[in-house]
């Protein structure tokens, strides 16, 4: 990693954006790393688009505002690809971790590619009816930028989720880790 | 006089809240007071929520001190009243007095929430439209463990609810009824009196309701039967504000009468 | 430090905080022969100025407005209100 | 000990540390999360304080007053149409020389409906009588409620203390903050003192009415406490460094690059740190500019402030809050204490937002403007992004 890194977080109200944010934070914070997380601003709503924003870098952090240029964007739900735009202002040398299965998705961007809902429903993370894919894309981000490490990553779910629920998102994470593709960069 | 008869009645293990009202005044003026009491004078809407600060803080502080909140009418039936419903739904453990004279007395005797219908006040000069609003029954409402009424026409009963409610933990709500002579346009010298004839007229009852159970106060008990009940003019005719009183306001009133031993009645029989 | 400058909105009891009622009064009651020592003039007196000493009311004029509650309640009229001199 | 936590889990810890007895709680965003956290600190048996869940703003201060004045400490938080429910309370416990906290994560206030962040709510409360401190991270969030109840309790204050913090940008974002122990934290803050107590024992009563001239003392007398608590802060500040490595108290307020500065800028709060990020950028430039950031609205520190401000050419204050018809509060503050041109620029009202770049562009135009001509008066900034707004065309009544 370079002194800093700035990743925005887009999916919708209830998959648990705002968690993810603040579990990679906190993996992050391990490592002796600052680190900030925070959501937009809002009324939250249960199916609207949301983002977060998750900020790392090893030297105290003095930006407030959400993030706009970030050097990778994190995508929970691909169908948002269609009606907005996540991929707004990522650097040429972003990157995008997108929950994706079957034939890559051509974006113009280093991509990696994870099924993270159907490592959800194998694992039966489902609660109110929806898989919870958002910590199970953290072992795919941790997999493309190689920050923060899995462990530390599996050390802060353990904070944040007590029990079986830890369990699982922990074992989801070794997993996603494992079957995250990466995809050639294709220039449109 | 309500205050001096709440001494003798709860001792001297006592903190008075005291709201916006008479009280505030009749203390006199700082650095020195009238009261035998610790008061903690505090703003109109303000006393339910104090006390519930001031009886916890006594709790963490190991003290058995009966926290008593003093208020007027209006601080009671109107501004003051979200505080109080929400202290009596909490069931916030501390006594509640309303002194009820049925007005603003305060600041010159205005209409308040409590004010009966067809009284005359400097906001009502044609006499209220408008009946008393139902205090009591909305304090049962809020399932607190004990809620009464008195009146200072009868100082004994006025006590005696006051040392039983002493002993009663949680929220409990006494509303007495204070006859004032500038108000209510009497002789100050027959506030006893008048006291009295509210409640020998019917048109205040005396009970007292433990955890839902009602008991109607022995002074009070002949009005159980409309025809043991002493007519109202008697109660009316003694006091001015009722000068504008007409015969469909009369008749208003005595239905009031009638509707409110109903429905203590109905209460009796649940 | 000095805290010389330090006011607090507190207040502790002292007998007549309220001022000496007493000359408020325009007429004063005056306890007759009459008084059976009943105690209803002390119960009811809005002010604590009138008790029973040795089955007898006694009035403290200092603080009496003057209202006439206790001679009003007194049931055997013991109690007479007279026109201040 | 680090961990990462928002504002609101900050301040909810801090009042944890600081063995608060009472907290009369009433949610609204953005401070909810504040009295959330406290509710499930109760639940699991951390706090030993008692909840109020009282039914409004109003109440929530009045527990919190009835608790403090019968000897025990306490605590509440607000934000916005609270804080303004809660104003004639918020009278009333100063008027009491109550000594207690409240946390006030600002938001804007309506109408419209609004709710992100903006300070007017906060600012609004400058002639309360309180003792008033903003924070610029969840850090300084946690660090000033520990004060604020030690600067509260002196004998020399003995008034009430108001911990601002940004709504949303604070309230709930993560990052590091050093939590110091339990030890530290019960040394530092002695056991309770406070004027009177309200019991039977003492039977001192508080608020009857008093005369004209004694009611006059008494508010100079709060006017005088506040004044003489810039002491009171600086050695609790002092004091708080040695139990917080990352402490920079000591002062009321926080220079950046300012010594050798020709222009500064003067801000509150957590844009600060987005402006630090400006002025960097700016000196890189060639631009001698620094930054003021104001931590104590009151007391305000006018010595202070003419110490670091008073030898500029001219400074620009970035206010995130109105006094509509003239300008931003903290504009209006610096022109009543230094004699040298000032422009006061409002901006980021209602949520909007406002970072490094503005800043930037803001103050690179200021030093412009300012070296060829008189600077002055009130600018209202809005960020490139934001585009041309659609307003409803007034009507006229019938």
């Amino acid at each position: 990693m370079e002194s800093s890194l700035e990743i925005r977080f887009h999916g919708r109200g209830g998959q648990g954006v705002v968690t993810a944010a603040n579990v990679l934070a906190e993996a992050a914070s391990l490592e002796n790393m600052f680190s900030s997380a925070f959501p937009i601003y809002g009324a939250e709503r249960r199916g609207a688009e949301i983002e977060s924003y998750c900020r790392i870098s090893r030297t105290q952090i003095r930006e407030t505002s959400p993030i706009e240029e970030p050097d990778v964007v994190v995508i929970l739900d691909p169908t948002l690809l269609k009606i907005s735009n996540p991929l707004r202002g990522l650097r040429k040398d972003g990157k995008v971790v997108i929950n994706w299965k079957g034939a890559s998705p051509s974006v113009g961007f280093k991509t990696y590619t994870v099924d993270a809902t159907g490592i959800a429903l194998e694992l039966k993370l489902v609660k109110s009816g929806w898989p919870l894919v958002n910590i199970v894309m953290l072992g795919a981000l941790v997999k493309a930028t190689g920050v923060p490490s899995l462990e530390s990553l599996k050390m802060a779910i353990g904070q944040e989720f007590s029990g079986n629920l830890g369990e699982l998102n922990k074992r989801a994470v070794e997993l996603s880790f494992e079957r995250t593709f990466e995809v050639e960069q294709i220039v449109a | 006089m309500t205050m001096r008869m709440m001494g003798m009645a709860l001792g001297n293990n006592v903190a008075l809240i005291v709201v916006a009202g008479c009280s505030s005044v009749i203390q006199g003026m700082g650095p020195k007071n009238s009261y035998g009491y610790p008061a903690l004078n505090i703003a109109f809407a303000a006393g339910p929520a104090a006390a519930s600060g001031m009886w916890r803080a006594f709790k963490q502080r190991n003290k058995d001190v009966t926290v008593v909140v003093w208020a007027g009418d209006g601080g009671t039936a109107d501004i003051g009243f979200a505080s109080l419903s929400g202290a009596a739904e909490r069931n916030e453990n501390f006594i509640y007095v309303c002194v009820d004279n049925e007005a603003y007395m305060n600041s010159g005797g205005q209409r308040s929430g409590s004010t009966p219908h067809g009284a005359v006040t400097p906001t009502t000069p044609e006499g209220k439209k408008e009946n008393k609003k139902e205090l009591l029954f909305l304090m049962l409402d809020h399932h607190v463990p004990y809620a009464a009424t008195a009146s200072v026409g009868y100082p004994h009963d006025l006590m005696d609810k006051l040392r039983r409610a002493k002993t009663i933990e949680g929220f409990r709500y006494l509303q007495v009824l204070t006859p004032d002579p500038y108000g209510w346009l009497f002789d100050p010298s027959r506030t006893a009196e008048v006291g009295k004839l509210a409640v020998q007229t019917c048109y205040w009852p005396l009970l007292e309701v433990v955890n839902g159970r009602v008991q109607v106060s022995n002074e009070s008990l002949h009005c159980l039967r409309k025809e043991t009940r002493r007519p109202l003019r008697d109660f009316l005719s003694v006091q001015g504000r009722y000068k504008r009183l007409n015969d469909q306001d009369y008749k208003e009133l005595e239905s009031y009468v009638d509707y409110t031993w109903d429905r203590i009645l109905k209460l009796m029989r649940t | 430090m000095s805290l010389e400058y330090q006011v607090f909105p507190v207040s502790t009891p002292a007998e007549g905080a309220g001022g000496k009622t007493g000359n408020w009064r325009t007429v004063r009651p005056v306890v007759t022969d009459r008084c059976i020592g009943c105690n209803a003039c002390f119960l009811w007196c809005p002010e604590g100025t009138i008790g029973v000493v040795g089955r007898k009311a006694k009035v403290y004029y200092e603080y009496c407005k003057g209202c006439g509650v206790c001679a009003n309640v007194c049931p055997v009229k013991a109690i007479e209100m007279v026109m201040e001199q | 000990m680090m961990k990462v936590m928002s504002g609101n889990e900050a301040v909810a810890l801090a009042v944890k540390l600081a063995r608060v007895g009472v907290v009369g709680i009433y949610p609204i965003t953005p401070q909810t999360t504040i009295i959330e956290e406290l509710a499930e600190m109760r639940a699991r048996g951390e706090l030993s304080a008692d909840i109020v869940r009282v039914e409004s703003e109003h109440s929530a201060m009045a527990v919190t007053l009835g608790a403090a004045v019968s000897g025990v400490r306490s605590f509440t938080a607000t934000s916005s149409q609270g804080l303004l429910y809660m104003h004639e309370m918020v009278w009333w416990t100063s008027g009491s020389r109550a000594p207690l906290v409240m946390v006030v994560a600002t938001r804007a206030v309506g109408a419209p409906w609004n709710i992100w962040n903006e300070n007017t709510d906060f600012m609004s409360e400058r002639d309360s009588g309180w003792i008033m401190a903003f924070a610029s991270t969840p850090q300084e969030a946690l660090d000033l409620t520990l004060q604020a109840f030690r600067i509260s309790e002196d004998p020399r204050v003995f008034l009430p203390v108001m911990v601002g913090m940004d709504g949303f940008i604070l309230s709930h974002t993560k990052t590091n903050v050093f939590i110091p122990s339990q030890e530290d934290v019960d040394n530092f803050i002695p056991p309770r003192r406070q004027p009177y107590v309200i019991d039977p024992e003492t039977k001192e009563s508080m608020g009857n009415i008093f005369p004209p001239i004694y009611y006059m003392k008494l508010r100079q007398s709060i006017h005088e406490a506040i004044t003489n608590s810039e002491e009171v802060i600086k050695e609790v500040g002092r004091e708080y460094n040695k139990i917080s490595p990352l402490g920079d108290y000591g002062t009321l307020n926080v220079s950046y690059k300012l010594d050798d500065a020709d222009y500064a800028v003067v801000t509150m709060g957590a844009w600060s740190l987005d402006a630090m990020e400006a002025v960097d950028k700016l000196r890189e430039n060639g631009l001698n500019v620094g930054l003021y950031r104001v931590r104590y609205i009151r007391p305000w520190s006018e010595k202070e402030i003419r110490e670091n401000l008073g030898d500029k050419r001219a400074i620009l204050v970035v206010d995130r809050a109105t006094s509509l018809g003239r300008g931003g509060p903290l504009y209006l503050e610096l022109k009543s204490t230094l004699n040298i041109p000032i422009k006061g620029v409002v901006t980021g009202l209602g949520g909007v937002s406002v970072g490094k770049r503005d800043f930037y562009s803001l103050i690179s135009r200021f030093v412009e403007e300012a070296r060829y001509s008189e600077v002055g008066g009130v600018e209202w900034y809005y960020p490139g992004e934001v585009k041309e707004v659609e307003l409803g065309t007034p009507r006229t009544a019938h």
